[in-house]
């Protein structure tokens, strides 16, 4: 308990610089006004919502490399759209396909990802999860998924490529 | 510009036709889950964007900015869907409920 | 107020309603419930009740159905009717 | 334009009354959990477009976003009672 | 049972429908509805008030009255429930169970007994290790809630929102940490009697704002007497008063939720919450 | 100051409730004077204000400076000036009765507790003072909630009970919301004196009587008149009895305060009794109110805090009958008698609260020789029930005297009749009372009884003694100034147009 | 007539209910009859020093508020209502000694309760002597009702128990079931309940059939009176201590119930409205019904409590019948009735108390021979039957005298017949006893060896009352003297 | 006829919400299990600010939010048909935030209920209450 009361009181800066710039990033994207009055409560607002989460965006108070990981995951997001949308259309053919239930073939897929951070797993989890015909089921942090596909087309190609991407996103090689 | 966003819009809502449609037929509860975590947040993503350019007709900071919230709707969905997705399947797990595999009856 | 919209809308806020009331499950009707509060919050904004709305889907959707879950999750799933 | 809008809008809610189907008939609560959370995708869209009728889109916008944001709150809240309760079935 | 439910029902349905023959026409513009006070408002709000939104200045301005007992419905209904529910537990139990933070090893303790380090972290018996998918992606999720709660509150003037949404949006972003984690994590961020306390300052300042007024001179919330506090003219002066007054339905709104929310899904034992 | 009396009324306890709530986190010792300062405050301004009243007529209070129909007002006149000193006269005395045995009964939670009761009080006299439909409702909601939480702090059968009373208490509520809203689409406004100037032209409209009727079945559902009584006997048996006491006495009395308003003011005395013509058949309905509430006092042989419930039940019968009557003496009666009906069952509830305090319930076993254990507690019982039975000079004969006036100018002899069965229905039920209070531990001794030994003498604290004999006291004064009281205060509390 | 307004008549009623608190925190027996005796005797000087103002002629009125328009809480001291206190208030002295004896002779319990209760009583009395009008009048009434109940069941026994519900449930049934009613009827007619010279009643203008209705339920409403249908609680409460039963029969309650009774007949009707409708046949038949039956069930009793029980119903009705004669003469004999049969009648009881305390003998086939064993009493038991007969030398006499005349005077001759077959009653049951106490021989172990007069509290007190029986006869100018100025302030003669 | 079916046609907003209102107050009466009362009444309740909003309806008038109203004091002239009429929403805000605090002291009344009897269904409660 000593412990994490210390950590608790130490002040994080660079957390709490960070959450307040997001903050207040999105603050103006969402207040549309820009008088003096309405920036100032922004920025009581941003100071109090960094205070008060800024452990919760940034668990660990080193935050430093996060920048060019998220440059990194910006160019990830294109590629995963395209795989939304041929996903996509793959469900939709299944649905309306009028023999569906001779086509799909649901089952559970395991595998062993190398992903190792948190953030990682879950951005794989999540975009497996929208992607063609699998869902994750359960993650453990050592990165053992399990996933539900819809039929064996979906769940072979896992891991794949996907995970290589991820993993280079969170510069995890 | 109208054409455009029309064929945003109807792309999203074939989207979403196909989510209701697939929930209705698909046989067990896992594999709903798929048209409905799936298809509605593209067809949502779609109808959305098409919707965000339609407000950018009348350009201006405000229109601009209402249409970066729109999109950031879009932003949050994909983020919450695919874990809210994850959440009912993992409550389905928990709750010992078996997939259905091929040859079963429809449940 | 777009009639059209309203009278389609009013249609399903009748049946969620019922249904809520039917399930023979204390869980499905909480969240039924939640479909019930978001049918209402269209509604609002339909008729142009925009704070109304609002409301709506803060309580009905963030905190009403919690509420439920919570109460249910302490209680019983259990229901005759 | 406003008119096609409209249309869509009548089609969602169409939508919905389909995806409602296995809310009121089940046959688990999971069931129902998905078409909570499918109807809720498809409210927040109709909601943009009602603004969009109104010509005030700028208003709507916000509680589309509370409404994506609360929507996923509800459905997290009732998986959460199967990661404490086991059994699809209550204790009866 | 049922045959009186039915019968009075349908009583009270026909009675309903008989007189609702009688109403104006529905969406009828003249309607004495919309002739008789509203259009008063809609005219004069911006002259009197200066807040375009009509319904957040006749809320917190001309029937603000009405909102500060709106605010302690939901206050009294965080006591009742505090008051129903909340069970202090005197008597620890025989066995505790502890995990350690790093390894996920639990472990039974008996009573009287400390864990072996400061690594153990307290864990109820229906323990379940959260979800790693929906833990991280709430604990993500939630600075932006909040944010966006905030916003709510503070744009109320200008569109939809104010002081009750933003604060059921920013009670809702704590519920859903207590759902992703535990109810624990909250009370360790929140504490029980923080909570509390601040449910009766969010109601205590809006109604000492109308007590100010009352002070300064003025009628009972009557927002135009802060302009002497406020430093601006009396019309500015209401509409700060109804953003103060935002302000504290906000913070009571929140943490009335919270509070109710950790006493209902815990049945009052905190320790072994939902 | 003194004009600001009306906004201090509520905004005082309100004030005070929410200091309570954050003193019960840090002190709990501080809570009681808190409470009681800001109860006191309230008792003073609204005697100040009922005098003020009576020297200068009504008093429009502008909420935020508002004028009427577009903000709230507070309208005090005669009416709501005696009723805001009866409830906050009673939650006072009733505050410093039940210190103790809140102390004992919630240890842990006196802060909560004390919140909650002066939301209750708050909100009742909000009921009283405001002038706005609606905004009666938000504090019928703020009063009825409250004393859902409090109920439900009873023994173990409260929390079911109050939850009945909740479903209740949210359809009378909702009704009254329902009726406001009929209200507000035939007239567009919501200011209890404008409505009443719209209505005139609109006394034939469909919605208006929709209107009338719900609101009434409303507010009869939250006030428990018979056929709708089911709640209240449970209720308010097995909830603590500070709680008791303190929602026994006010909750029905503020209800047929707002019946009367209703009556009175929103709808006038013309189109209640005139346009309408249901009169008599309310009366009817109360005649049975007070017989069924008489038979079931009757058939309750176990406990005397539900007979007492059910005596409330027929009280509760009195005043509507008497308010239904349709005459200006029937009126001043159901006035009078909200007045006096509170003070009543304050007194009575005050005792059971001594009784279950010392001997930890109230059940008709355990009254067994209490007028040797605790005779100056069962000396006040002896007050009140004769004040309920309506033996001058205490002051439940006068209001009876007006009712049964009314009812004979009416010519409703059923509703006499109704009255003088009650009364006896009383006698026997009190005198029940006394006997297992007076005999039971002798009852085996035939004869003189020479050699018994009485249990020794076990009375409650001062505390709870002194405002028990104050209400005593204050039954037979207001007995005594009866006349004061109808001369001064409730004949201008009637419009002139009700004879 | 001139009044005058003056606190005594307050200051009268108020004394015994302020000597309660005194009574009941005193510790020491001693200290607290000592408070009852100056409470009695400051009461009894109070009602004293009005007598010479009444006796010119004056009313004296004090008003306590006025609850209801037009109705106050008021106080009048006329003639008949000074007779009453007189009589009260005097007898309440010699009670409370009588008290002292009996209930020490008997080592009761609760005896402070008993005091405090038989104070109330007293004031209610006195209260509803002065009331000015019919709703102090109910008050007092009232007050008395629930003062008397725990004196009634003061034995605490089963039979106290079911003889106190029954006494509750006739006196205040009927009046709230009854006098209520009629009351607020009569005051919806008038405006106002003052009692009249004439009554209230005879402008309002009624019809005859609600005037009958209103005579009914005020007549039967008062049931303390103890008139035909409405009398069994009497013989029920004898399960009271002797001085109670004293106080309810000669002295406080059943004799309220008359008075009451005669105040509404002259106060609310007033003799004119009576006459004109010919109401004062209907209350003799039932007044001489009460006296005849009462009489003839008085004769099978062997209690003898319950004897004296029936022979207070009968002797009441003597009073109502002499009112209702409407005449002068017969309306002035009631009214003395009331003082002679007090004085007369509380000498039974104190007689009865006596010899239970003496001997625990409750029934007369016991009481053989007793008038060797305690002459004293039998003597006094002897005299005060005399008045109660109605034959010299003894007060009673005077009253019957005048009834006889008055129904002379109302040319009711079947009256006539009734008085002497009632005497003659009375004395059929009074003789046999008397007789059987002096000169017949007990039967062996009938009585221990040791009885003995009762002790000299019990004694004293009933002397005194016998004495004042024969006083009476050949000085009963002062209760006389009032009957007659009411009679004739009522009547004009 | 044709009148009747006008009005009807008309008001169909108001005829739902007795439906509603009924719907609600049946099950409220109806339902056997404690929590389903509270669903009812939760949704008796939605019926009546279904009600209260209808009021406020305005045939082509937009969201009580002024257009132009940036800056105060602006003189530009507002039309009161132009907009819906806004004091309903202001009651109803109140009353759903009413319905909410119910709603949560019902729930835990209900949860007291079944720590004590274990049970939901008003019939069982009932039994086990006259078992004692």
């Amino acid at each position: 308990m000593n412990k994490q009361e210390q950590e608790k009181k130490s002040f994080f800066f660079y957390p709490f610089l960070a959450t307040f710039i997001i903050m207040f990033g999105v603050w103006v994207l969402l207040s549309g006004k820009f008088d003096l009055f309405h920036i100032s409560l922004g920025l009581i607002s941003c100071a109090i919502v960094s205070y008060l989460s800024a452990d919760l965006l940034f668990p660990s108070p080193k935050i430093g490399g996060l920048l060019g990981q998220w440059a990194r995951f910006v160019r990830y997001i294109p590629w995963l759209m395209i795989e939304i949308m041929k996903a996509n259309l793959h469900v939709t053919y299944l649905v309306f396909h009028p023999r569906m239930m001779e086509l799909i073939d649901p089952r559970i897929v395991k595998f062993q990802s190398k992903l190792t951070s948190d953030l990682a797993l879950v951005t794989f989890a999540n975009s497996i999860t929208l992607t063609p015909g699998t869902i994750t089921v359960d993650v453990s942090l050592d990165g053992d998924f399990k996933v539900h596909a819809i039929d064996k087309a979906s769940g072979d190609p896992l891991p794949g490529e996907m995970e290589a991407r991820i993993s280079k996103a969170f510069g995890e090689d | 510009m109208d054409i455009i966003v029309c064929l945003f819009l109807f792309a999203g809502l074939f989207f979403f036709t196909g989510g209701a449609v697939g929930i209705l037929r698909f046989p067990d509860f896992y594999s709903r889950l798929h048209p409905a975590g799936k298809l509605d947040t593209l067809g949502l993503l779609l109808s959305l964007i098409g919707l965000a350019l339609f407000n950018l007709h009348h350009f201006s900071l405000g229109a601009l900015l209402t249409s970066a919230k729109i999109i950031l709707i879009v932003v949050f969905v994909f983020l919450a869907s695919p874990t809210a997705t994850h959440a009912i399947v993992d409550a389905g797990v928990r709750a010992g409920l078996a997939p259905w595999t091929k040859g079963e009856e429809r449940r | 107020m777009i009639w059209p919209i309203d009278l389609a809308i009013l249609t399903l806020v009748v049946i969620v309603g019922i249904g809520a009331l039917m399930v023979k499950d204390l869980l499905g009707a909480a969240i039924l419930f939640g479909a019930y509060s978001f049918m209402m919050c269209l509604l609002w904004t339909v008729m142009g009740a925009v704070d109304v709305a609002f409301t709506e889907a803060s309580v009905g959707a963030g905190v009403s159905t919690v509420f439920f879950v919570g109460a249910v999750f302490r209680t019983s799933r259990r229901t005759k009717d | 334009m406003d008119t096609i809008f409209m249309y869509c809008s009548l089609y969602v809610a169409f939508l919905m009354l389909l995806s409602l189907y296995r809310g009121l008939v089940g046959p688990t609560v999971l069931d129902r959990m998905i078409c909570v959370n499918a109807i809720g995708s498809k409210t927040t869209v109709v909601l943009v477009l009602i603004g969009l009728l109104y010509h005030r889109v700028d208003m709507f916008v916000d509680i589309a976003l509370a409404y994506a944001m609360l929507n996923f709150v509800a459905v997290l809240a009732a998986s959460r009672y199967f990661q404490k309760r086991k059994g699809l079935h209550d204790e009866v | 049972m049922k045959i009186t439910g039915l019968i009075v029902t349908i009583l009270v349905g026909g009675l309903l429908i008989y007189a609702a023959a009688d109403f104006p026409a529905w969406s009828d513009p003249n309607s004495p509805a919309s002739t008789y006070l509203s259009p008063h408002f809609i005219e004069k709000t911006m002259e009197e008030t200066s807040v375009p939104n009509i319904v957040t200045a006749v809320l917190a301005d001309y029937r603000s009255f009405d909102t500060m007992f709106e605010t302690t419905v939901i206050f009294s209904a965080g006591v009742a429930v505090f008051i129903l529910l909340r069970t202090f537990r005197r008597k620890e139990p025989e066995a505790r169970h502890y995990r350690h933070v790093l390894t996920g090893v639990t472990m039974r303790i008996k009573e009287g007994k400390l864990p072996p380090s400061d690594d153990f972290e307290r864990i109820d018996t229906l323990w379940t290790p959260p979800d790693l998918i929906i833990k991280t992606v709430c604990r993500l999720l939630i600075p932006f809630i909040q944010i966006f709660g905030l916003y709510v509150i503070a744009h109320g003037h200008h569109s939809p929102g104010g002081g009750f949404q933003g604060g059921v949006i920013l009670g809702a972003s704590i519920i859903v940490l207590a759902i992703s984690h535990n109810l624990r994590t909250v009370v360790k961020r929140m504490s029980e009697k923080l909570d509390a306390v601040l449910c009766a300052v969010g109601v205590l300042i809006y109604a000492g704002t109308g007590a100010l007024c009352l002070l300064l001179g003025l009628n009972f919330m009557d927002y135009s007497a802060l302009a002497s506090v406020l430093f601006v003219d009396p019309i500015m002066a209401r509409s700060h008063g109804i953003l103060i007054v935002e302000i504290g339905v906000g913070i009571a709104v929140m943490c009335t939720m919270v509070w109710i929310y950790s006493n209902v899904s815990s049945r009052g034992r905190y320790e072994q919450g939902l | 100051m003194s004009h600001n009396y009306p906004a201090l009324i509520v905004v005082v306890p309100l004030l005070s409730a929410l200091v309570i709530s954050v003193a019960g986190w840090v002190n709990k010792r501080l809570c009681f004077p808190i409470a009681f300062a800001a109860l006191a405050v309230a008792a003073y301004s609204s005697v100040g204000l009922l005098f003020r009243v009576l020297d200068e007529g009504v008093i429009v209070y502008k909420l935020g400076g508002w004028d009427p129909p577009m903000g709230i007002a507070y309208y005090v006149d005669h009416l709501n000036g005696l009723v805001l000193t009866v409830v906050s006269v009673v939650a006072l005395l009733n505050l410093i009765a039940s210190k103790k045995s809140i102390e004992e009964e919630f240890p842990e939670k006196t802060g909560p507790f004390y919140t909650l009761y002066i939301l209750m009080v708050t909100g009742l006299l909000g009921i009283v003072v405001t002038g706005d439909a609606f905004n009666l409702y938000v504090l019928l909601e703020i009063a009825a909630l409250t004393g859902y939480g409090l109920l439900a702090m009873g023994e173990e059968r409260a929390p079911l009970a109050s939850l009945n009373y909740l479903y209740m208490g949210t359809i009378g509520a909702c009704f009254y919301l329902l009726g406001v809203g009929y209200l507000y689409i035939v007239t567009g406004s919501l200011n209890m004196v404008d409505i009443a100037g719209i209505l005139p032209s609109l006394y034939q409209s469909k919605a208006v009587l929709a209107a009338f009727i719900i609101c009434m079945v409303g507010v009869w559902l939250k006030m428990a008149f018979f056929p709708l009584h089911a709640w209240l006997p449970n209720a308010y048996t097995y909830a603590p009895s500070a709680a008791s006491s303190l929602i026994a006495p006010l909750v029905t009395k503020v209800m047929i305060y707002v019946m009367i308003r209703l009556i009175l003011t929103v709808f006038t005395p013309e189109f209640s009794f005139n346009v309408l013509a249901v009169s008599d058949a309310i009366v009817w309905l109360a005649v049975i109110a007070v017989v069924m509430g008489a038979i079931l006092a009757l058939a309750e042989r176990n406990n005397l805090k539900k007979m007492l419930t059910y005596i409330i039940v027929a009280e509760v019968g009195y005043m509507v009958g008497g308010a239904w009557l349709g005459n200006r003496t029937g009126m001043t009666g159901a006035i009078l008698h909200i007045v006096n009906d509170a003070l009543m069952t304050l007194c009575v509830f005050l005792v059971v609260g001594n009784i279950v305090y010392k001997v930890k319930g109230a059940g008709f076993d355990d009254l067994k020789g209490l007028f040797r254990k605790m005779p100056f507690t069962m000396g006040a019982f002896v007050v009140g029930a004769i004040s309920m039975i309506g033996v001058p000079p205490t002051c439940g004969f006068f209001s009876k005297w007006y009712l049964i006036s009314g009812a004979i100018q009416a010519g409703h002899y059923g509703f006499m009749v109704a009255l003088l069965f009650s009364s006896l229905v009383n006698v026997v039920l009190f005198f029940r009372v006394f006997e297992i209070c007076y005999y039971e531990p002798f009852s085996d001794h035939h004869g003189h009884g020479h050699d018994h030994h009485p249990e020794p003498m076990d009375e409650a604290p001062l505390s709870m003694l002194v405002p028990l004999y104050v209400v005593g006291a204050i039954l037979v004064l207001v007995g005594l100034y009866t006349g004061d009281i109808v001369d001064q205060i409730i004949q201008f509390a009637i419009p002139k147009g009700l004879v | 007539m001139e009044t005058i307004t003056s606190i005594k008549p307050l200051l009268a009623v108020l004394v015994s209910l302020l000597i309660t608190p005194l009574l009941i925190s005193s510790k020491a027996p001693n200290v607290r009859e000592t408070w009852t005796f100056v409470a009695a005797a400051v009461k009894f000087l109070i009602v004293l020093s009005m007598l010479p103002t009444v006796l010119k002629g004056t009313e004296i009125v004090y008003t306590i508020a006025e609850v209801v328009p037009g109705v106050a809480i008021k106080f009048r001291v006329d003639a008949l209502g000074m007779l009453f206190a007189l009589v009260a208030s005097s007898l309440w002295i010699i009670t409370s000694a009588y008290s002292i004896g009996y209930m020490r002779g008997l080592k009761e319990h609760s005896q402070t309760r008993y005091f405090c209760f038989f104070a109330l009583a007293l004031s209610a009395t006195i209260g509803v002597a002065f009331s000015a009008n019919l709703l102090t009048l109910y008050l007092f009434y009232e007050m008395l009702s629930f003062a008397t109940y725990p004196l009634v069941t003061h034995h605490q026994d089963r039979e106290a128990r079911s003889s106190g519900r029954k006494y509750l449930l006739y006196i205040v049934g009927t009046s709230i079931g009854l006098v209520l009613p009629a009351m607020l009827i009569s005051y919806n007619l008038t405006g106002t309940l003052e009692f009249g010279k004439q009554g209230f009643l005879a402008g309002a203008g009624a019809s005859k059939p609600l005037i009958g209705l209103l005579l009914v339920m005020l007549v039967f409403g008062f049931a303390k009176a103890a008139i035909m249908p409405l009398h069994s609680w009497l013989p029920a409460a004898m399960v009271a201590p002797t001085p109670v039963s004293a106080l309810l029969h000669a002295v406080a309650v059943v004799k309220v119930g008359v008075f009451s009774v005669v105040r509404v007949l002259t106060g609310v009707f007033g003799t004119d409205l009576l006459l004109s409708f010919n109401f004062g046949t209907a209350i003799i038949l039932v007044a001489s019904v009460t006296i005849l039956v009462g009489s003839f069930v008085a004769l099978s009793q062997d209690g003898l409590k319950r004897l004296l029980a029936f022979s207070t119903i009968a002797q009441l009705s003597y009073i109502v019948l002499g009112v209702g004669l409407l005449s002068p003469k017969g309306m002035t004999g009631g009214m003395v009735h009331i003082a002679m049969h007090a004085f007369g009648k509380i000498t039974l009881f104190f007689c009865a108390g006596a010899i239970f305390v003496a001997t625990g003998k409750k029934n007369i086939s016991e009481m053989v021979g007793i008038g060797r064993r305690m002459p004293v009493t039998m003597t006094a038991f002897f005299i005060a039957s005399l008045s109660i007969i109605g034959m010299p030398p003894c007060g009673g006499f005077i009253s019957k005298w005048y009834l006889v005349l008055g129904s002379l005077e109302a040319h009711q001759m079947p009256v006539l017949f009734v008085l002497l077959t009632s005497s003659l009653l009375n004395a059929a049951y009074f003789m046999p006893f008397v007789y059987k106490a002096f000169f017949c021989v007990p039967k062996e172990a009938m009585f221990e060896n040791t009885v003995q007069e009762a002790p000299p509290f019990c004694v004293v007190p009933l002397v005194i009352t016998a004495l004042i029986s024969i006083v009476l006869l050949f000085y009963p100018q002062p209760f006389l003297r009032l009957a007659s100025m009411m009679v004739q302030g009522i009547t004009g003669v | 006829m044709s009148d009747l079916i006008s009005i009807i046609v008309a008001n169909y907003n108001y005829w739902i919400y007795i439906t509603l209102m009924m719907i609600g107050l049946y099950a409220m009466i109806a339902k056997n299990n404690l929590v389903k009362k509270i669903v009812g009444m939760n949704i008796f309740q939605t019926a009546i600010i279904l009600f209260y909003v209808s009021i406020g309806v305005k045939k082509g008038a937009t969201i009580p939010i002024l257009q132009h109203g940036h800056g105060h004091g602006a003189h530009t002239v507002v039309h009161a048909v132009d907009y819906v009429n806004p004091l309903p929403h202001v009651l109803m805000l109140t009353a759903i935030v009413v319905g909410v605090a119910t709603l949560g002291v019902a729930l835990a009344l209900a949860i007291r209920v079944y720590d004590r009897y274990n049970t939901l269904e008003e019939d069982e409660l009932l039994a086990q209450i006259r078992e004692k």
